[in-house]
C-alpha cells in the first residue's frame, strides 16, 4: 500500500461514505416518492470512483453513465445540489432538467451521468483530446468510467483505439460489477479477463481489485501518471459489486446467488477500510465516526434542501434548447 | 384468422358488426406477450433477439432464469417454453445484434428485436437505415429482409431526455423501412402480428403510457393490414387525427368536445408507413377541419407529412388552417411539471378546435 | 466582417444595394476551402476532423502527406500550413471521433468534423443525438457544443445507395441542432464561417452537385445569419421553394417558366433549422401559390413541414393545393438513368406549376 | 502446403486470375465510361477469397465490402453479370441497381458487396446464426471480409463478440492491405498485429501472408474447419496488398513508396503460384496458359454481354422497396 497522508485517507474514507449514504438515501426518498425518475445505485462500488478520483484535479475530467452518483459525489459535487436534481428541482445540478441519469457540473470536471450505455466513452477522449490540444496533458486528463456491460458496445472499442493511437491522457475505468442489468458478464462478455483487450490496442491492462479502494487508488496513480507524463491510455478492470438492484425497484436476488452477494460483503470497501486504518493506526475509530456523523448531517440537509426548493419555472421547458434560435418553436399548440 | 380495418365497436362484437369472437379484456403487455407466444408457435422461424429478454442466467446450470421477464416484461415466462435459442438474450451491442439480425433475415429465419427503449435505436441506426431498409432495393429485388423491431417511446415516466423519445417520423422517413403504432392492445395484437409475418422490415413503436392500459382483445390470433387507419369515433365537426398514444389524447378531447356541443371525428392511423392516405382525406373531406396530434417533436414530422398531404388533396375541402398540436421542439425534460407539458394534452386540442371553430 | 442575409445581386454588387467588395468567381469547393482555413486563423480553437483529411502519412518521416487534398478536396493543403493537431486524420470511427469531438466541445475547444459522405452520419446518430443535440438541455443550460459537421449528399454522381442520400429532414427534425445548406459559393461561405463561430452543434449539407459549380465569392470574411432564406429571384404568380441543390433546379425551372409567361419567385432556404418561416409566408401570401422542391425522400419531410407551415400560417392567402415536388420514396438507384429519374428536375417543376396555373 | 489435388489447384488459379483480369478488364470499361459509379479494384489481393472460398459451399455465406469483385467471384458469382451490373444494365447482377458496391447473389451465398465500411460483419454473422438455429453449422457457415481499415469500426468489434458468445460459425477474415484510402494502417490501428486482437474475445486469432493462396488455403482450412466442428469463431489477419489506388481514378504513388509496391509485386500471388505449382511439377505452364486464355475469352463475352444489355426500365426506379406497400409514393411530381 502507497504511503497515505493522513488528509488523503480521510478523503477516502470520507468520500466513500458519503457515496454509500447518498445512495441509501437517495432509495429512501425514491420509495417515498420524492424522486421523480428511474435510480441506478452504486452502493457497494464507492471505492472505484473514490480510488480514481483521488489522483484528479479540478481541471481533470470525468465520463460517467446511468450508474453515476458515485462518480459525481468523487469528482466533487455537492449532495445537496444532486439530490435537488434528482427531486427535479430548480436548484438542482440541472435545474431538474437532467435527472439522476443527466447530472454534470462543468465546473467540477464531471461531463455528466448518461443513460446510453458506452455513449460517455468518447466524451472522455475528446476531453483528453482538448488537453493533448493545448499541451496540458499534465494537468488535465480524461476518465472514463463504464461498465461491464458497455464493453460489448462499438463505441467503447472505436474510443479505446483512438486514445491509443492519439497517445491521449484517458483513463478507461471499467466497473466490472459483474452483470449488465440481469445479464451476468459471463454470458455476454467474450472474456474473462477484460483487461485482456488493451493488448489488441497496444496499451496497458490491469485487473485492479475494485472493493479495495487501496488497490484502486495504487492502479489509478500508475495510470493517472502515465496519462500525465504524455505516455497514453491505461484500461483498468475493477472488479467490483453493486449491493442493489440494477435500478431503484428492482430485487438483485432473482438473477444473482446469495452467497456470492455474502461473499463481495464481506470485502466490503468501507468495513475493510475501517479495519485496515484502525489497525495500522492510522485513524482512530473516533475519527472514523466523526466522518460518517458529519456525513449524516450532511444527507439531512441535502434531502431538506432538495425538498424545500422550488419546482423549475414551465418557461423552462423551452430554454437551453440551444444557446441561440433565430425562429424558436415553442410547440404547435 | 380474421383480417380487419376496423376496430371493435363493443366488447361482443369486436371484429365490426356481425362478428362475435371470443376474448377477454387484458392489459397492453399481457396482448403484446401473448401475441410474441403465437408468433412463436406459428411459424418455428421465428425468434427474439434483445438485451435481457430471458432475464438472467443461473450461475451453476447456466440456465436461463427469466428473472426479469425481459424490458416491460413483453418476453416474460418466454425462455422457459422456447428456449434461449428463441429467447435470445443480447448484450449491449444494439448495431452488433441488430445487424445480426438483418444477417439472419437475409439468410431464411424472421427475427424479432427487443430494443427496449427507442431511443436506443440511433446505436443501430446504420443497420437499419443502410442495411435492413435499402438490401431488397440495392440488389435488385433478390432478397427480403423480414425482421420485425420494437421499443418503448413516449414521456410521462420520468426517464428524461435519452429514454422518452417518440421520433418515430425519422423511422418513416426511411423509404424501405416499415412503422406501425399501436394506440390499444386490441391495434397492438393484430400490428404486431402482421409485423413479423410481414416480408418487410418492420418497426413497431410501443409508448410507454400505454403499457398498463387494458382493452378488448379476441383470443384467436389476427391481424391488422399494414398502412390502414381506423375511425375510434365518427363526427361531423372536426378530423382529429391521433397515433399512438395521441389517439388516446384525441379521443379524450373528441369526448370533452362533446360537451359543448362540437362533433369530432377521430382517426387513429395505427400504421405510419405506409399510412392510409384514404381515411385521412376521407375524413377531412367530409368534416372540413383537421387538427393532427403528435407527441413526437414537430420539425419534418408525421404531423408535417399529414398536414402536407391534407394541403394538397384535400385543399378544396378545407375550411380552416391545417392545425398541428405537438411537443415542442425540445428534448424531453426530467421534472415532472415540465414533462408534463411537454406532451400534448386533451386541453391543448381542444383549445385548438375551440379557436379553430371560432373562426 | 459583414452579416447580409441577402444574396448577391450582381458581381460588383454582392452583399446587396450600396456595398462594393472585392472579390472573384470560384468553384464552391475552393469557396469551401478558403473559408476552413480562414476559421482555422480566426480562432486557434477550431480543429478539423475526419479520414483522410490529411490525405495520409510519409512512411518513414511519419509526417502527414496531404496526398488526397480530403475527401472531395475540402482540407486540401491545410495540413501543410495548420499542421496534424490541427487538421487530424481519423481511423473509420464515426461514433467514436464524433464523441471525441463532442466531448472536444465541451471542454472548450471548437471542432469541425469532415463525415465525407452524408449516408455515414448513421453510424454516428447516437452520438449526434443523445450527446450533441442534448447536453445543453438536460445539463441544464451549463454548457454549449460549438461543434460543426459537414459531408455531401446527394444523387447524381453514381455513388448508388449507401453514398447518395440526401436525408436532411431527419437532421432537422432533431431538437439541439441546427442544419444549413448552401446551394452556391457564396451561401456556403457565409454559412460554413456562421456555423463555426455558433455555439451550438450545425450541420452543413453540402450536395455533390455543387461542389465543382462556380460563383462569385467576396474576399473578406462574412458570415450569412443561420435561420434566414434568401430571394434568388422576385416574381408574382407563384412561389418555388428550393433547398441546396434544389434552390439551383427552381431557379432553372423559373426561367423556363418566364418562357411560358409565368413570373415564379425563387426561395432559397438555405438553413433548415431553424429555417425562415418569414420569407416562406411573405411570398406565398404575395403569390398564393406554391411548390416546394426537395431531392430528399417525401415522407416526414423538410418539404412536409414548409407545406405544413404555409398550410397553417398562410391558409387564407392560397389559391391552390401547396404541392411537393420531391425524390420518390425509394433508396438511390446505380443505373444512371434511373438515378436522374430520382432526382427532381426543372421540368418536374415546370410541369407541376403548369398544372397548378391551368386550376 | 498441404496436399491439393489438380482440380483445386485448377480452381485456385483460375480463380485468382479471374479476379485480376475481370479487375482489368472493369477498369478498362471504367476508364472508357461505360461503369457507371466509382468502382475499387482488388487486384494484387486475390489471393485472401481464392484461399478461402477454396474451403466453402453454396449453402456458406460472405459478407463483403466496396472492395468486393474478388469477393463476389470466388464465391462463384458470374462475371458477365458483375460488369453488367457495374455497367448498370437489366442483366447485371442487380439489374442494375446496385452497382460495384451492391453486387449480391443470395443464390450463391453472397450476402452483397457493401459501401458502409464494416457494415455487412454483423451480416455473416446473422448468416452464422441461422446455420447455428437450424443446427447446420456442419454445413453453412459465415465467413465476413473487411479492411485494416474496418476493424477501427464499432461493430465490428460487437461482431467479434457476439459470435465468440455464441460460439457461431464465423471467420472473421481482416484483408489487411495496409491502407484505409489514403490513410496507413500504422497511423489508424492502434497495434501491429491485428490478430492480437483475438484474445480479448476469447478466440483464435492468426497472422497469415495474403499474398500466398497456399498460407490462405492452409490457414482458412482451420478456421473453416473449426467453424463446422461448432467451436466458434477465427479472426484472419490477412496481410495483401492493392496494387491498384483506392478506387479507379485514385493515384496510390502519392501516398504509398515505390519500394514498398515492388516489394509486394514481386511475392505477387499468381507468379509465386506460377512458379511454384510447375517447379514442383503439379502443373504445366501449358495448363495455366490455357487458364488464361479462357478467362481472356470470358472476359471479352463478360463486356459484350453487358454492352450489349438493355438499360433497366424506368419502372425499375419504383420496384424492390418493399415486397407489398399498401400506398406507394412514386415520387410527389
Ligand atoms: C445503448 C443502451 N442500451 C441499453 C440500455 C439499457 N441499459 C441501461 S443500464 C444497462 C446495463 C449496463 O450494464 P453495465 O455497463 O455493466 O453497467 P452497470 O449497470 O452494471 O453499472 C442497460 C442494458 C441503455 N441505457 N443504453
Ligand atoms: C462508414 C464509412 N466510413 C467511411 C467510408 C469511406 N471509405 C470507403 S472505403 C474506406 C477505406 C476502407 O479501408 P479498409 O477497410 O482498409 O478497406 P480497403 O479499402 O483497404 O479494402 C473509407 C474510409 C465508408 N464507405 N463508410
Ligand atoms: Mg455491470
Ligand atoms: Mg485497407
Amino acid at each position: 500500500m502507497t504511503e497515505l497522508t493522513h488528509e488523503k485517507l480521510t478523503w477516502l474514507y470520507t468520500t466513500m461514505y458519503r457515496i454509500r449514504r447518498f445512495e441509501e438515501t437517495m432509495l429512501e426518498q425514491t420509495f417515498k416518492g420524492n424522486a421523480m425518475g428511474v435510480t441506478h445505485p452504486s452502493d457497494g462500488q464507492e471505492a472505484v470512483p473514490t480510488g480514481i478520483c483521488a489522483h484528479l484535479t479540478v481541471k481533470d475530467w470525468i465520463g460517467s453513465t446511468h450508474r453515476g452518483h458515485g462518480h459525481c459525489i468523487a469528482k466533487g459535487l455537492e449532495t445537496r445540489r444532486m439530490m435537488a436534481e434528482i427531486m427535479g428541482r430548480a436548484t438542482g445540478q440541472c435545474k431538474g432538467k437532467g435527472g439522476s441519469m443527466h447530472i454534470a457540473d462543468f465546473s467540477k470536471g464531471m461531463l455528466g451521468t448518461n443513460a446510453i450505455v458506452g455513449a460517455s466513452v468518447p466524451l472522455a477522449v475528446g476531453a483528453a483530446l482538448t488537453a493533448k490540444y493545448r499541451g496540458k496533458e499534465s494537468e488535465s486528463i480524461g476518465v472514463s468510467f463504464f461498465g461491464d456491460g458497455a464493453t460489448s458496445q462499438g463505441v467503447v472499442h472505436e474510443s479505446m483505439n483512438l486514445a491509443a493511437i492519439w497517445k491521449l491522457p484517458v483513463i478507461f475505468a471499467c466497473e466490472n460489477n459483474g452483470y449488465a442489468e440481469a445479464t451476468p458478464a459471463w454470458y455476454a462478455v467474450s472474456t474473462d479477463d477484460i483487461s485482456s483487450r488493451a493488448e489488441g490496442y497496444g496499451i496497458p491492462g490491469v485487473q485492479v481489485d475494485g472493493m479495495d479502494v487501496f488497490a484502486v487508488y495504487d492502479a489509478a496513480g500508475q495510470a493517472v501518471a502515465r496519462a500525465r507524463r504524455g505516455e497514453g491510455p491505461t484500461l483498468l478492470d475493477l472488479k467490483t459489486y453493486r449491493y442493489h438492484g440494477h435500478f431503484h425497484a428492482d430485487d438483485p436476488t432473482k438473477y444473482r446467488k446469495a452467497e456470492e452477494e455474502a461473499a463481495y460483503k464481506a470485502r466490503d470497501c468501507l468495513k475493510s477500510f475501517e479495519e485496515r486504518v484502525t489497525a495500522q493506526k492510522l485513524m482512530t475509530g473516533d475519527e472514523l465516526s466523526k466522518i460518517r456523523d458529519s456525513i449524516e448531517a450532511e444527507m439531512v440537509d441535502a434531502v431538506q434542501f432538495a425538498l424545500d426548493s422550488p419546482m423549475p419555472d414551465e418557461a423552462e421547458l423551452y430554454s437551453d434548447v440551444y444557446v441561440s434560435y433565430s425562429n424558436p418553436l415553442l410547440g404547435l399548440r | 384468422m380474421t383480417t380487419t380495418e376496423q376496430r371493435p365497436q363493443s366488447k361482443t362484437d369486436p371484429l365490426g358488426p356481425g362478428y362475435k369472437v371470443a376474448g377477454q379484456e387484458m392489459r397492453y403487455r399481457d396482448a403484446f406477450n401473448k401475441t410474441l407466444r403465437d408468433e412463436l408457435n406459428h411459424d418455428p422461424d421465428v425468434f427474439i433477439m434483445g438485451e435481457d429478454i430471458s432475464g438472467g442466467f443461473d450461475k451453476d446450470t447456466k440456465e436461463p432464469l427469466d428473472a426479469w421477464g425481459g424490458p416491460f416484461a413483453a418476453t416474460k415466462g418466454l425462455v422457459q417454453d422456447f428456449g434461449p435459442e428463441r429467447i435470445r438474450d443480447a448484450p449491449i451491442s444494439e448495431a452488433g445484434f441488430v445487424g445480426a439480425a438483418i444477417g439472419a433475415a437475409l439468410t431464411g429465419l424472421r427475427p424479432v428485436v427487443d430494443l427496449m427503449y427507442f431511443d436506443f435505436v440511433t446505436v443501430a441506426y446504420d443497420q437499419l437505415l443502410s442495411n435492413a431498409a435499402k438490401s431488397r432495393y440495392m440488389f435488385g429485388g433478390q432478397t427480403k429482409v423480414p425482421i420485425t423491431l420494437f421499443a418503448r417511446s413516449g414521456a410521462g415516466t420520468g426517464h428524461a431526455a435519452q429514454h422518452s423519445e417518440s421520433f418515430y417520423s425519422m423511422l418513416a422517413h426511411i423509404p424501405g423501412l416499415k412503422v406501425v403504432v399501436p394506440s390499444d392492445p386490441y391495434s397492438c395484437r393484430g400490428l404486431l402480428s402482421a409485423a413479423i409475418r410481414d416480408d418487410d422490415p418492420v418497426f413497431l413503436v410501443n409508448d410507454k403510457k400505454l403499457i398498463n392500459l387494458t382493452g378488448f382483445v379476441p383470443d384467436e390470433s389476427y391481424v391488422i393490414e399494414l398502412g390502414k387507419g381506423r375511425y375510434l369515433k365518427r363526427g361531423k365537426d372536426v378530423t382529429l387525427v391521433g397515433m399512438s398514444y395521441t389517439s388516446i389524447v384525441c379521443k379524450e378531447a373528441a369526448d370533452k368536445l362533446a360537451g359543448q356541443g362540437i362533433d369530432a371525428e377521430v382517426i387513429d392511423m395505427m400504421s405510419l408507413s405506409p399510412f392510409d392516405e384514404d381515411i385521412l382525406l376521407e375524413s377531412v373531406m367530409k368534416t372540413n377541419r383537421v387538427v393532427i396530434v403528435d407527441e413526437d417533436t414537430p420539425r419534418a414530422s408525421m404531423a408535417s407529412e399529414f398536414a402536407a398531404v391534407i394541403a394538397d388533396k384535400a385543399f378544396d375541402y378545407l375550411d380552416a388552417p391545417v392545425k398541428r398540436v405537438t411537443a415542442p421542439h425540445t428534448p424531453v425534460p426530467y421534472n415532472r411539471g415540465l414533462e408534463n407539458a411537454f406532451m400534448p394534452k386533451p386541453d391543448d386540442v381542444v383549445a385548438t378546435v375551440l379557436k379553430m371553430m371560432a373562426r
